[in-house]
């Protein structure tokens, strides 16, 4: 049975929100003028912010951190090694994003008068907000190769309730998941009603995903003997059901309620579904390290 | 960050001139820093040779490497052609054992003794309390004997006998004589054979059967497997005879799990057989032994192949299939281990294993020969230990109205020491000796200890008899010492070297002998006689004699330090036929047992009774991870074995509703132990076993329930009857 | 790779002494805890009569190492002998490799904050010695052979036994004599 | 901050008497503590007041309370001193440097053979060399005392050159081998006494160690250690 491994839990979850708020972002930008400038800006920092506490908090994993640069010698089979050029790559790739949020001039309020606007100004609009998708493009996309990445380290052999494309599809759906809400509480104010519904949408899309490939990933762990006694971990252990009352049940109530009763724009509401996924998501990686059991020797002494 | 020496140090002539200037009570000038050795901060490795002293068969030659005078590993030596090379797991183990900061350091005092309050003394100061108390219980009762020695098995090293010789030179005084491991069996021996007396243990090679009875060599003997595998694989059998499924009985080609002390009815049984069969070698029988026939005629009277079953538990066609084989065999080996003589009937059951060896002719032949242990490689001066006492020293009148020195029971050491009253024992000196550890009915022993005026215990950690305590006086360790030591298994002899220098304020027993001398004689001029001079190489040199010369095939002592030597003696006991028995041939009719109330003939005696209150048999042999309170305390030992258990049989321990792991409650009228559970069909329903051992940090010791019940033998030879650890009986229940 | 060294233990011939384990502690000086070589006591029940069996496992220098393939800074390398070397001076502490190894022999050694492990006294060997294991092992039962064809051929010679996980998760160069049980006479 | 081998001379002699002091107390040990605490006292108070260390002071006020402690009670200080650093019941807080700083916490490892080469080239040994670890606390204690007196020597010359060498060879000294270790030292104790005057003790010693923080910070890490292992461990092993 594993550990319970704080900086890897934070890592993971706070890199993949970062990456998910550059996803939805760049999701959001599909078309010009639909992503507000402010949100792009906000969501740009808070990405960048996350992206460095998860950063930070990895380093707190190794036993010498101050030797972490070495991670990146063994690009040719270490999911780790690219795992850590993948994030440093994104990293670059939101520098860039980051210079151009500083330069990007303030987005027109909605429904501003559009006839006080010269050519020029579209022109160089267009430019920057072309300039923004491609960055926005390129993180995402190194973004989530660096999840792939990070979840195909935990693809081991030894390790049944991992070796398979659970790690993979979970990390990508969390990545999904809370991008999508973080993006809608920084943009509760700035983003349209469609948007909203959009990033609800999606966020319910994700938590149904995720306990329906939950439910298949658990039938198939009983398959092997230390799958099983992961399986067994979980059923028996209260964190399991928190997790499952926080980062699915709780949300999918508030998620189905919210888009039928058109309730989208309600702040209490996207801050409380909000809180509890991300609670639920924690929960959920703390339980993957904690339910991995590996195939090992069994002997008396 | 490197920095050059050369720059500030005008050599020692600047660091002379420093030093004037500042007041050093701790450094010192260094003699040995010149420019060149500068360059060169290590040493290159020396190697040294060193012997294992603890109580153990295998008695190994060791390599010993230091560099800068630290001990940084060690290794079997080659050059020993028993142990080849090899060491155990508690042999590798040793640099944690010199290294651990929990040694005993210093000169230490307690006040009260049992209190843990221990003050620091100076060598000067502890000699000088410890002989002024010597002067002053001589002064009140006349002589010394109220000072009692208990020394025995925790360093065999020759020069170590100066212990004995420690107290011989004071005076008379009550001393724990006997030996708790193996005296019914010495005594068995001695009454069939003249003395204990086994083949060379290399020599097994040549067997064509082996049985191995009540010994687990694979915990305690290790080295002997290499020569048990190669009679094995030339064709020999090998069976195991054991309570307990040891890792040894795991090996065999057959194991019996005979009932616990009945080992004696079996070989009765497999003798009937043998008679029955006329496999009965006569002509050895009857040229070599005096009373065989009437041992005979005993079994054909009173022995039936279906009583033996009966009482052994082992089924008629095995008793049938083993004597066979045993008898047709030639040569067939057996090993008696000291498990099974520790009960009450063990010496004779000894004695019944000796004749089936001599009916079958197997004593005397190579491959063959009942071995229990030999002394023959032991015959050095013992220089250390002869000491005569002091000039109008009074002793102890014995029954032979001879004076000396008071013997008491080791086997009953709180008992006998508590019952002394003329004079009564006033102060202990223990070394060498753990028995606050080792004792029976430790509630007993720590009452006795409470009852003393002075406790004096040289060890080297603080282990339950120095928690008991007035002064310890820190040891060292067989590396920082010089000594040679014998075994009494094997026929090998080696030097131990100092390989390093004592650490701290640890001496030697002869070291603090000397001391002593001093102090005593500086109070009391002639009170001691002890030499008060001598290099620990001159104390070694001056154990050996020509005969052990001789039999090395050396002139000097330092021939040893190329490497151990094997004593130049026939591979088979006995094989000249000169027995040493009053009548000079095999006993098997033995006056001498008569006489000391025994019956004459190898002949059954009942074994121990369960009582109805303590149904089940609680076995505590040796460890594997510790010689007696040796080694488990030392960090390796505790990673790989971090706590005791007690080993019961799963349908036993479903009776009272025990599971693995559970705590258990190990007691009867003496006492009680808690111990974790281990379920395992290596035991049988009515006997739970515990491994005897000292764990670091903690009050374990199976002793707790162990009475002082004394096996049937062990007086002739040893002084003391033995003690039946092996019929101790206990109830259990889940803690 | 030219050849694969391994180890060949006879659990007919082991007793369980554990020589080997604190004889490789001896050679290196090991910290208390990380045991790179541990001696394994089998199930009984494993057996069709009770029994103590044991056969003991250091590092196996997989054919498949999987820590090598994990290891992020590649303080694993396979020599030509395909011993599997650790580099502690790489190492960071990652501990991916102690996940990674399904017999659990790289391990963290708390105090250092580096993973250590077996590395089949490749200096011993590369002196023409034998590794401190195989030399330490009183009954011989622990042998240093080279894994190929011929060996697993051999009647007798197994790739696993009871407990120990499928050998084809690596590729263990590790072989075993069965352990041999004989003839009991039991009073239960 | 500032270092202590920057002072100027006369607080560097208030450093060397306490660094003697505490030598002093260790070396001789829980029986001669009346003779031992009183110049602890009076050294730690000229630190207290040099340095303004608030926690210093009520420290100086216990050891001052039980400086004069009677017999009895210094008796009791006797027998904690003895449980803690010497035995014969293994000790709490042995004061050998090899037992905190080797991972397997034993005596004589590679520290031990470290300071004995610092020593050596300063032409100076313990005098109890191969008998008592050379990294025994009075021992380390006494070097870097007379390390600072060489420093001052090297002032009162006014010999710049010996004072840059001694100061660099305070430092790393300091910084690889006391300054490891006595913040360990001291918590080991204040962990388990039983006794107020080793809590202050304790406190002394993990003050002593916080005065060198900067120095700490930037050097004190595994790797700029590691090497003293790999060169202090013998060819025998990897």
């Amino acid at each position: 049975m594993g550990d319970w491994e704080w900086p890897l839990i934070l890592f993971t979850v706070l890199g993949q929100i970062a990456i998910g708020i550059i996803v939805m972002l760049w999701w959001l930008d599909r078309d010009r003028d639909h992503l507000d400038t402010q949100l792009f800006k906000q969501g740009v920092y808070v990405s960048g912010g996350l992206l460095i506490l998860a950063l930070l908090a990895s380093l707190f994993h190794l036993g010498h951190p101050e030797v972490a640069y070495r991670a990146l010698a063994h690009l040719g089979s270490s999911w780790l090694s690219r795992e850590i050029l993948l994030f440093l790559l994104t990293f670059l790739a939101w520098i860039n994003l980051f210079w151009l949020s500083r330069r990007q001039t303030s987005s027109h309020p909605i429904g501003a008068d559009a006839a006080t606007i010269t050519t020029a100004e579209i022109a160089a609009e267009g430019q920057q907000s072309g300039n923004r998708s491609l960055g926005l493009g390129i993180t995402s996309v190194l973004g989530l190769l660096g999840i792939a990445s990070s979840a195909m380290i935990y693809v081991l052999p030894r390790v049944p309730a991992w070796n398979n494309v659970g790690p993979v599809l979970f990390f990508l759906l969390t990545t999904g998941l809370l991008g999508a809400l973080v993006t809608l509480v920084l943009g509760r104010k700035l983003l349209h009603p469609t948007q909203k519904k959009l990033l609800l949408q999606c966020s319910l899309g994700c938590t149904i995903a995720s306990l329906l490939f939950y439910v298949i990933y658990a039938s198939m762990l009983s398959a092997s003997m230390e799958g099983a006694t992961s399986l067994n971990f979980l059923l028996s252990s209260p964190l399991f059901w928190a997790r499952a009352l926080l980062g699915w049940f709780a949300p999918l109530l508030l998620l189905v309620s919210m888009l039928k009763n058109s309730q989208v724009a309600k702040t209490n509401l996207i801050l409380t579904l909000t809180l509890f996924s991300v609670l639920g998501e924690v929960l959920g990686r703390a339980l993957f390290y904690l339910s991995a059991t590996g195939i090992q020797i069994t002997a008396l002494f | 960050m490197k920095l050059s020496r050369r720059k500030f140090l005008g050599g020692a002539v600047a660091a002379a001139s420093s030093i004037t200037l500042f007041n050093f009570n701790l450094l010192t000038g260094s003699p040995s820093a010149s420019a060149s050795a500068a360059d060169q901060p290590s040493e290159a490795i020396k190697t040294f040779r060193n012997v294992c002293p603890r109580n153990c068969y295998d008695t190994c030659g060791m390599i010993t490497y230091v560099q800068d005078g630290i001990l940084k590993k060690v290794e079997g030596d080659p050059k020993h052609g028993y142990t080849n090379g090899k060491l155990c797991l508690k042999g590798y183990a040793y640099p944690r054992r010199v290294y651990s900061p929990d040694r005993i350091k210093y000169p230490m005092k307690q006040t009260p003794r049992g209190s843990g309050n221990w003050t620091r003394i100076s060598w000067d100061e502890a000699m000088d309390t410890i002989a002024k108390k010597i002067l002053d219980l001589k002064q009140r009762y006349g002589s010394t004997l109220p000072i009692c020695l208990d020394k025995y098995s925790g360093n065999f090293g020759i020069v170590h006998y100066g212990i004995e010789g420690t107290m011989s030179s004071i005076g008379y005084t009550t001393r724990a004589v006997g030996t708790p491991c193996w005296p019914a069996g010495i005594d068995a021996q001695t009454y069939d054979f003249g003395t204990l007396y086994s083949n060379d243990p290399e020599d097994m090679v040549n067997a064509k059967y082996l049985i191995l009875w009540g010994q687990n060599a694979a915990w305690t003997a290790i080295h002997s497997f290499p020569f048990i595998n190669k009679a094995r694989e030339r064709g020999a059998k090998l069976v195991v005879i054991d309570p307990i499924l040891t890792s040894t009985a795991s090996k065999a080609d057959l194991y019996i799990q005979v009932n616990p002390s009945t080992d004696g009815a079996l070989a009765l049984g497999m003798a009937r057989y043998i008679i029955d069969n006329n496999w009965v070698d006569w002509e050895y029988a009857r040229a070599n032994s005096i009373g065989f026939d009437e041992w005979v005629d005993y079994i054909k009277k009173e022995v039936t192949l279906d009583w033996a079953s009966e009482k052994t538990g082992v089924p008629k066609d095995i008793i049938m299939e083993i004597a066979r084989e045993y008898a047709t065999a030639k040569p067939a080996s057996m090993w008696v281990g000291y498990g099974m003589q520790r009960h009450t009937n063990g010496g004779q059951n000894v004695r019944i294993i000796d004749a089936l060896g001599v009916m079958t002719g197997n004593v005397g032949k190579s491959g063959g020969g009942v071995n229990y242990g030999h002394l023959e490689t032991w015959g050095f001066n013992y220089n250390a230990m002869v000491n005569a006492a002091p000039k109008g020293s009074k002793g102890f009148i014995g029954p032979d109205g001879k004076e000396g020195d008071r013997a008491i029971n080791m086997n009953n050491f709180a008992h006998d020491v508590s019952a002394q009253s003329d004079p009564p024992v006033k102060m202990l000196w223990l070394a060498c000796r753990n028995p606050g550890a080792q004792d029976p009915d430790t509630n007993a022993i720590e009452k006795m200890f409470a009852s003393m005026e002075f406790v004096v215990t040289v060890d080297s950690f603080f282990n339950k008899t120095v928690e008991m305590s007035d002064i310890v006086l820190p040891a060292t360790t067989h590396f920082e010492d010089w000594d040679v030591m014998a075994s009494y298994w094997h026929y090998w002899i080696g030097i131990n070297e100092r390989a390093i220098d004592p650490l701290y304020e640890s001496k030697s027993d002869v070291e603090i002998a000397i001391e002593l001398s001093k102090k005593l004689n500086a109070l009391e001029p002639g009170s001691c006689t002890f030499p008060t001079s001598g290099t620990p190489e001159e104390w070694l040199a001056k154990e050996f004699n020509p005969g052990i010369h001789q039999m090395l095939g050396i002139e000097d002592y330092k021939e040893l330090m190329d490497g151990p030597r094997k004593a130049n003696m026939p591979a088979a006991s006995w094989s000249d036929g000169k027995f040493r028995t009053p009548s000079k041939k095999i006993e098997i009719h033995c006056e001498l047992a008569e006489k000391n109330g025994l019956p004459a003939l190898p002949i059954w005696v009942d074994e121990m009774k369960t009582p109805e209150k303590y149904p089940l048999r609680f076995m505590t042999p040796h460890p594997q991870h510790a010689l007696h309170s040796q080694f488990q305390n030392l960090d390796w030992m505790m990673t790989a074995n971090p706590e005791p258990k007690v080993e019961i049989h799963p349908v036993l321990a479903a009776k009272y509703g025990i599971t693995e792991g559970n705590m258990v409650k190990v007691y009867n009228d003496l006492g009680s132990i808690t111990v974790k559970a281990h379920l395992t069909r290596t035991t049988s329903l009515n006997v739970i076993v515990s491994y005897e051992s000292w764990y670091k940090n903690s009050n374990f010791n199976v002793n707790y329930t162990l009475k002082a019940i004394p096996s049937d033998m062990g007086k002739q030879a040893t002084g003391n009857d033995g003690l039946a650890f092996h019929d101790n009986f206990v109830m259990i229940e889940k803690a | 790779m030219s050849k694969q060294l391994g180890f060949l233990h006879n659990s007919e011939k082991c007793v369980g002494c554990r020589g080997c384990e604190m004889a490789c502690k001896n050679e290196y000086q090991i910290d208390a805890a990380p045991q790179w070589r541990k001696v394994f006591q089998l199930h009984e029940e494993d057996f069709s009569l009770p029994t103590r069996m044991f056969f003991s496992m250091a590092c196996n220098h997989c054919a498949h190492p999987e820590c090598l393939r994990v290891c992020p800074v590649e303080a694993y390398t396979k020599r030509d002998d395909g011993i599997v070397v650790h580099d502690p001076n790489r190492c960071i502490g990652c501990r991916l490799c102690t996940m990674a190894c399904p017999y659990d022999r790289p391990q963290i050694n708390s105090a250092k904050k580096k993973v250590e492990k077996c590395n089949l006294c490749y200096q011993r060997i590369d002196n023409g010695e034998q590794p401190a294991c195989v030399a330490a092992c009183i009954p011989g039962a622990l042998e240093l052979v080279e894994i190929n064809d011929i060996l697993d051929q051999k009647t007798g010679v197994l790739k696993t036994l009871p407990g120990l996980p499928s050998p084809k998760l690596t590729t263990p160069s590790i072989r075993f004599i069965g352990p041999k049980q004989g003839k009991q006479i039991r009073r239960d | 901050m500032t270092f202590y081998e920057d002072c100027p001379p006369h607080v560097l002699e208030v450093h060397s008497q306490l660094l003697l002091t505490l030598s002093q107390l260790f070396a001789k040990g829980g029986e001669k503590l009346p003779q031992t605490l009183i110049p602890l006292l009076k050294s730690c108070s000229a630190i207290a007041d040099h340095h303004k260390v608030e926690k210093l002071h009520l420290t100086n006020q216990v050891l001052a309370q039980y400086s004069e402690a009677d017999d009895d009670e210094y008796l009791v200080m006797c027998y904690e001193y003895n449980r803690l650093f010497v035995g014969p019941a293994a000790p709490v807080a042995p004061p050998y440097e090899s037992v905190y700083l080797s991972p397997d916490h034993l005596v004589m490892r590679e520290q031990t053979l470290a300071v004995r080469e610092i020593y050596r080239r300063e032409n100076l040994q313990a005098v109890g060399q191969r008998h008592e670890p050379d990294d025994f606390i009075s021992i380390e204690l006494e070097f870097a005392a007379y390390l600072l007196n060489r420093i001052i020597e090297a002032e009162a010359a006014k010999n710049n050159a010996k004072i840059q060498l001694y100061k660099t060879l305070y430092r790393e000294f300091w910084n690889q081998h006391l300054g490891l270790w006595l913040g360990t030292f001291a918590h080991t104790i204040s962990q388990s006494a039983k006794h107020p005057v080793f809590s202050s003790l304790s406190n002394v010693l993990s003050t002593l160690s916080t005065l060198h923080t900067p120095l700490n910070t930037k050097e004190a890490n595994y790797e700029t250690f590691a090497p003293q292992i790999s060169r202090g461990s013998s060819s025998c092993c990897l």
